[in-house]
């Protein structure tokens, strides 16, 4: 099947969906003319800046976190390709505070170097500015000799986490310390049994077939770590939750849980996998404090979800309950 | 070998490649990445084309240099700031000049090696750029040190490349979003050295 | 194309989606015994209680609006299955207070008729209870002669504004009064592109080619007006706004907007309808007052959006800001 | 014509019946409806098959009752109040007997059609199951002055009843989600007309 969107041109995708955000929240939003960049409005001037981005066609994120309490820019590229440093450092420009800023990096090669380069244009501008690398997705192996682990939807914790801790004036070291301890604590995984398709390709990123389903899929459409014949949402979320739950110890802790939709999942679906997901850890001792369940971190137009479990303490917990204000982080329960 | 008109020349030629093969490099892009290279790598380039006409008589070191800051700050992903960073220390190192010959062009080339390496802290047998750049880079020094001219130096480099790019098939990526695929990526040429491969046929061909 | 799902027993779906969605937020909601009916935890019990429901498959709706602010008990039916009198009198017996019960139907012919045989067995046994019917859709001609139009997406805005006038203390006139008020004054539209597929049916509702769209959509899979070959999402958008903003004169007026996507829809999407309606809604010279853009009112995984523009006044305008905890209810911007 | 026992055993086949025409009935629902008609009946008879035990040497009336309780309670949409109100309706009509003929059978219909039209208020000529009703009524009724037997009169009932139903593709539907079509719902049959159909079809094959 050809591309069946609702877009106006290819090219335009990025640009015209980040205006139609910003249009939504026009008193909370504002949108940078120099690219699809999105910023809080009424920022306040005295605590750490967080700057996150990526690819776009993972919507609401980032662009959806920007707000009170979490991410005061999120910088976008064209779809799936991280942005470029100039465009990261216009983000850094627009949002920078004596405090300094934090950049909330997704473990992509590509975010890597772009952050990497914004960073150090930052720091030679006199602009103190770190960063931190997420990396919580488990289908891939975590080896020195690799790039290591992706960053995925556990992404959007750190967001929340160490956005807290700056509305709550924290310091940089104290930002950046909360938010590799979301790191350390949350692992995902993912599977899908659509394809996405990106608007300037045309066509869906891979195929499968009617009775397959791709497991340990990324946030790109790239292909997952393998294939094997579709099965039910509680066997598919055990083989997920296994992975997940062998990666580090659980047990003991409090845990926040996001069931994260990949963008054509219907929430009946999430439902369904969470009500598997809950009854797992209940039996398994593991008591969960709060769970999300929707579109956090999407894929465009896939068919697929991920959990995230992501292991608590106090601190975490006070700042995961602690206000924020923006399009897409919903508090509830 | 060539003055400030035929670099230009040779943009221009690069950019039409780059054109041509927009489909190609997303196609290997998909199987062991996110289908995106051609694309990535085309919108970039197309950039480039704009800038064009305020290169006319602007010297070597420059437009190089315009090159690959253009590149940095519209291509994105991995393969924007890699060849950002080897389009513009090669640039650095050519600067105010007007004509290169060809250790000029091998300058540029380790330049760009290095500004790879740095950045992406690839080695040889990763299955990225790397693996068609550095073969390339030795073998047109052996044609030099045997003394064969220009063309013919270009002409081994753009061999080297190519198998370099070829011989990516069979190795298990660890770098860049290929590593992901882990095993499931043999069999898959990487889209980078082909890009990169491409570059240098172009260049080879227009001397 | 077979049936690709996240599902386990297609007998199953509706129970477990329930219950997943409770156990994401034990604290604030409970789900009955008797069916699959969700009701808000702690609730008042001075104040008058809101009852809505219909067929399952439109996730949030109805149980994601269940809490504070809005609705008392959410009633499910099978998928895009009305429920049954005894399962709404059921959530009524739940929610009841001595300041009576307001039931918020969707125009079918089925919800009506069940919420109406509920309605009459609850006023039996004495309990106060009235109702209202949301007819929004402008896709249908709305003639004395046929059933009227159907209550779709705009029914959220029902909930909403109702549920506040009920949070507030308002009389069961006042707060029908309220809901009767807001259904007058809303009116949605809605297009498909890729159709959905209800689990029990195992393969899609209708056949779209790869070139068509479905105009008019209903939000059960049912046909729209008509099919037409895809417009980009502007051209998409006039077509739908054309028809809403002939419908009842929004000049003067300021609205509240929202663009609703089907389950498939990516947010990316959204967002770029959102763009070109806020643009035309400008240039119309009516000012939008607040901006709702996601998943509220869904058809399973169907891959289309509806707008629906709602005119204010200052009453209305109070009620849409007063707050609302629920799972899918956003406040922002 | 018929006593409880038989009753029970025609209930049974109309189990049977609308298990088989599942599929049938949800296609039918498709083109103008939301394709659950089949499934929607279906969910309803195979609970009524559960309560079948309960029912034995139970009164027609309570047998009817019960039927029309558990549809009114499973099927849900807009077949559940108007086939549960016809069942039960049509219960209270034969309250007590142990035994039926023919003319409490019309006193059946005729409590059916009335039930049917209170909730759902469409006439003839709306495109729903009236159109079957209806006309197996009257045919019905015209058999019976003509002298026809039990089983003369309910094939004269069950012919007008597929006849309606078939004519249900010439009308616009005005009430019902098939209204929503409009002209477009021209062509097709309406599927409630058709279960009613394929319901008294059993009825009179088993009489
Ligand atoms: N660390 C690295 N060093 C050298 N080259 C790399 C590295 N990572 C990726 N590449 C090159 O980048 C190419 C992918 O580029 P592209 O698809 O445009 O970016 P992305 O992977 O971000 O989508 C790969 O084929 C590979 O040649
Ligand atoms: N107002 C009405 N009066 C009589 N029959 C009706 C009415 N509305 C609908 N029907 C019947 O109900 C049938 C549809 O039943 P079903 O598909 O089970 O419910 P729903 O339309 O809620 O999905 C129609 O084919 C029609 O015969
Ligand atoms: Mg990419
Ligand atoms: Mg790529
Ligand atoms: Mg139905
Ligand atoms: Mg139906």
């Amino acid at each position: 099947m050809g591309m069946k969107k609702f877009i106006n041109k290819v090219e335009d995708v990025e640009e015209e969906m980040t205006k139609g955000l910003v249009k939504a929240y026009p008193d909370k939003l504002e949108k940078l003319d120099y690219g699809t960049i999105v910023c809080r409005k009424n920022k306040k001037t005295d605590k750490v800046a967080l700057v996150s981005g990526g690819g776009s066609g993972h919507e609401p994120a980032h662009a959806g976190f920007v707000g009170e309490g979490m991410l005061d820019a999120a910088v976008a590229g064209t779809v799936y390709t991280s942005p470029t440093p100039d465009a990261i450092l216009e983000g850094i420009h627009a949002v920078q505070t004596e405090a300094g800023v934090l950049l909330v990096v997704k473990n992509y090669t590509g975010d890597v170097m772009n952050f990497q380069l914004a960073e150090e244009m930052a720091n030679d501008e006199g602009i103190k500015t770190v960063h931190v690398v997420t990396n919580d997705d488990v289908a891939v192996e975590n080896s020195s000799f690799t790039v290591g682990r992706r960053g995925v939807a556990g992404t959007i914790f750190v967001h929340k986490c160490a956005g807290a801790k700056a509305e709550a004036g924290g310091t940089l070291e104290e930002v950046q310390a909360v938010a590799q301890k979301v790191i350390d604590n949350v692992r995902t995984m993912g599977a899908a049994i659509k394809p996405c398709t990106v608007p300037a390709a045309g066509k869906p990123g891979f195929e499968l077939a009617d009775d397959e389903m791709e497991v340990g899929i990324g946030i790109h459409g790239e292909p997952g770590t393998h294939r094997e014949k579709i099965r039910t949402a509680d066997e598919t979320a055990d083989l997920l939750l296994d992975k997940i739950l062998a990666d580090i110890d659980y047990t003991g802790h409090e845990v926040a849980v996001m069931v994260n939709g990949s963008g054509a999942t219907p929430l009946m679906e999430l439902y369904i996998i969470n009500n598997h997901v809950q009854d797992v850890l209940k039996s398994k001792g593991i008591k969960v404090y709060r769970t999300l369940v929707g579109n956090y971190m999407t894929s465009i137009d896939m068919a697929g979800f991920s959990i995230s479990l992501l292991r608590l303490d106090d601190e975490l917990k006070t700042l995961l309950d602690a206000k924020a204000d923006t399009p897409a982080w919903k508090e509830f329960g | 070998m060539t003055d400030q008109k035929k670099v230009l020349e040779i943009i221009e030629k690069i950019i039409r490649k780059i054109e041509e093969e927009k489909e190609y490099l997303t196609e290997l892009d998909q199987p062991i990445g996110d289908s995106d290279h051609g694309i990535n790598m085309a919108r970039g380039f197309q950039e480039v084309e704009k800038k064009m006409p305020s290169l006319e008589g602007k010297d070597i070191g420059s437009v190089l240099k315009t090159v690959g800051m253009t590149l940095m700050s519209k291509v994105g992903g991995a393969s924007g700031p890699l060849y950002g960073s080897a389009f513009m220390k090669a640039g650095m190192a050519m600067a105010g000049k007007t004509e290169m010959d060809i250790h000029d062009f091998l300058t540029c080339l380790d330049t760009a090696i290095a500004a790879v390496q740095k950045l992406g802290k690839a080695e040889v047998g990763e299955a990225t750029m790397i693996d068609a750049m550095v073969p390339a880079d030795e073998a047109m020094k052996k044609a030099l040190e045997s003394g064969a001219d220009a063309k013919a130096v270009l002409e081994a480099g753009t061999k080297a490349s190519w198998a370099g790019a070829e011989h990516t098939k069979e190795l298990v990526a660890t770098k860049g979003r290929a590593s992901y695929v882990g095993e499931r990526g043999i069999g898959h040429q990487d889209p980078g050295a082909t890009s990169f491969s491409f570059i240098l046929e172009v260049i080879s061909e227009a001397v």
